[in-house]
């Protein structure tokens, strides 16, 4: 087990600066349209976040507040929010993610309408990576037996 | 200004080539590890410059921000990670 | 303000020097730290200052001030992340019994040191 | 108490950061932020009432922060003079001393550990009950420890008094 450090300084680092690394995640997320990131980036930074907590309160306490049943289903939320975007366009008679044609069931008109799908896949895309990536990091670093490691 | 900018940024790149010098032939781990983080804290001001030049700054500025939360875990990790069979 | 500028960054590029400078000539990894941790930081805060004051130069509107107000954020958390780093490799090595290189072979004394060690 | 007070702290680096003022993008950021919050208030702060102590420790900090840049300046310029000089290895010292402190709180213990390695000349190595290792360039800057910075850092947050 990953255990919790024991060095006063490292810890009350990571506990101020955690918060403001998660708002920079989502951050990046949302304004994906205007300035460099998007999605993906913004999954990375926000796993990057637990990443650190994993450092300062050790493995214990960051399942207890990420649990692996809440990672599994955000990993599949992603990808169902992702998909159900794309199909809810097919379904309205368009091409797979043809966001304009959302505009008949959102209250929008068409380019507003493509701007709510391409921020909803965004939010889909980042909750997958987030929680895709934290489990990625978490069984690396103990063998794939959540016990013992680095 | 821009030529002073650009040069500025010349001049920090050669200073990162410079700390690379301990990132290669660093006598122990932890030489290697402040190495690259030498370097990243000069790549950190070249990203802002860039943006200067370029006249995006708003741009540069979270690609610049995100590169210094990576370069603090990190350094974090490398740190914990070649410590053998210790808590951080 | 763009003289301002000029001054703070040619300083902090300065400290930056001086750091890269000590960083490859230091003889033990301790020393080494003292120089890339520290200057370095000083160096990125001043340099991050002046440019924070360049980028209100061109006329002060909202949001070229939210932008140097953005590049002062990365100055402050580096300010507070940079010494952690610093602690936790400093550490991390001292842990690993990599030995501070000394002139008298004492790595480790009390401070402040007795009464009879001084004489 | 804790929730908005963090709600808040986090909605102005969100302003921050964001620079667009729509409606949309401002309820993405209540969205957002009241995440983050509801996932990460009890990091941001451990205690949980607050009294009106807590923002004199908050001016007294940053009265501090500007006396520490000016130490860390003067300090750097020590530094600067020795990594230069051509006779660099007859001006070092290099040891690790260690030294009792008086301090309690974890913050201010953080705080001194910071200044220690913010301040070119000397670095916390490890803090281990009460004891501070503390490695150091050279006898001049070693001397200057633990000195006016602990005092300091203690007049902060009030170690005598319990606040």
């Amino acid at each position: 087990m990953i255990q919790r450090t024991e060095n006063i300084i490292i810890r009350t680092i990571c506990r101020i600066l955690i918060p403001a690394i998660q708002l920079f995640g989502l951050y990046v997320i949302a304004h994906g349209h205007g300035s460099p990131g998007g999605g993906f980036q913004g999954g990375c930074i926000l796993a990057a976040s637990f990443i650190l907590m994993v450092i300062a309160l050790g493995l214990e306490e960051t399942k207890r507040r990420f649990t692996e049943k809440l990672n599994n289903i955000f990993s599949s939320l992603g990808v169902f929010v992702y998909a159900w975007t794309g199909w809810m366009c097919l379904l309205l008679g368009a091409n797979f993610l043809d966001y304009s044609v959302l505009s008949a069931i959102l209250p929008a008109d068409p380019i507003k309408a493509r701007y709510l799908g391409m921020f909803s896949i965004e939010v889909g895309v980042g909750i997958t990576v987030m929680a895709v990536m934290v489990s990625l990091f978490i069984d690396l670093v103990t063998g794939g037996k959540h016990g013992e490691g680095l | 200004m821009d030529n002073f900018l650009l040069g500025v940024s010349i001049f920090l790149s050669v200073l990162a080539i410079l700390s690379l010098y301990r990132a290669i032939f660093g006598p122990t781990d932890m030489d290697r590890i402040i190495g690259v983080g030498a370097v990243g804290t000069k790549t950190l001001v070249i990203l802002i410059l860039m943006g200067f030049i370029y006249k995006r700054v708003d741009m540069f500025i979270d690609i610049a921000l995100l590169y210094a939360i990576i370069n603090f875990i990190g350094g974090l990790l490398f740190a914990r990670f070649f410590m053998r069979k210790g808590v951080l | 303000m763009a003289p301002v500028a000029v001054v703070l960054i040619s300083i902090g590029v300065f400290f930056m020097f001086s750091g890269t400078i000590g960083f490859l000539r230091f003889p033990d990894f301790f020393t080494r730290m003292h120089s890339t941790g520290k200057s370095d930081t000083l160096g990125i805060v001043l340099t991050l200052t002046g440019l924070a004051l360049y980028n209100l130069d061109h006329g002060l509107t909202l949001a070229s001030f939210l932008v140097s107000l953005k590049i002062m954020f990365i100055a402050i958390f580096w300010f507070a992340g940079s010494p952690t780093v610093t602690h936790a490799i400093t550490r991390a090595a001292f842990k690993s019994k990599i030995e501070p290189w000394t002139k008298d072979g004492r790595s480790v004394i009390d401070w402040p040191p007795d009464k009879e060690e001084t004489k | 108490m804790r929730y908005v007070l963090t709600f808040i702290i986090l909605f102005a680096h969100w302003i921050i950061w964001s620079g667009i003022f729509d409606a949309y993008h401002l309820s993405l950021g209540v969205i957002s932020c009241g995440i983050v919050t509801y996932t990460s208030h009890s990091l941001l702060f451990e205690r949980k009432e607050f009294r009106a102590v807590h923002i004199k420790e908050v001016t007294r900090f940053i009265k501090y922060f500007f006396w520490l840049f000016y130490q860390i300046v003067l300090a750097n310029i020590h530094v600067m003079r020795i990594s230069l000089s051509p006779r660099m290895l007859d001006l070092i010292d290099p040891r690790i001393i260690k030294f009792k402190t008086k301090l309690k709180k974890d913050i201010s213990l953080v705080t001194f550990a910071n200044s220690i390695i913010l301040t070119p000349g000397t670095i916390t190595v490890i803090i281990e009950e009460g004891y501070y290792y503390v490695h150091a360039l050279d006898r001049k800057v070693a001397e200057d420890l633990p000195g006016e910075m602990e005092d300091r850092v203690g007049h902060i947050f009030m170690e005598d008094r319990h606040g």
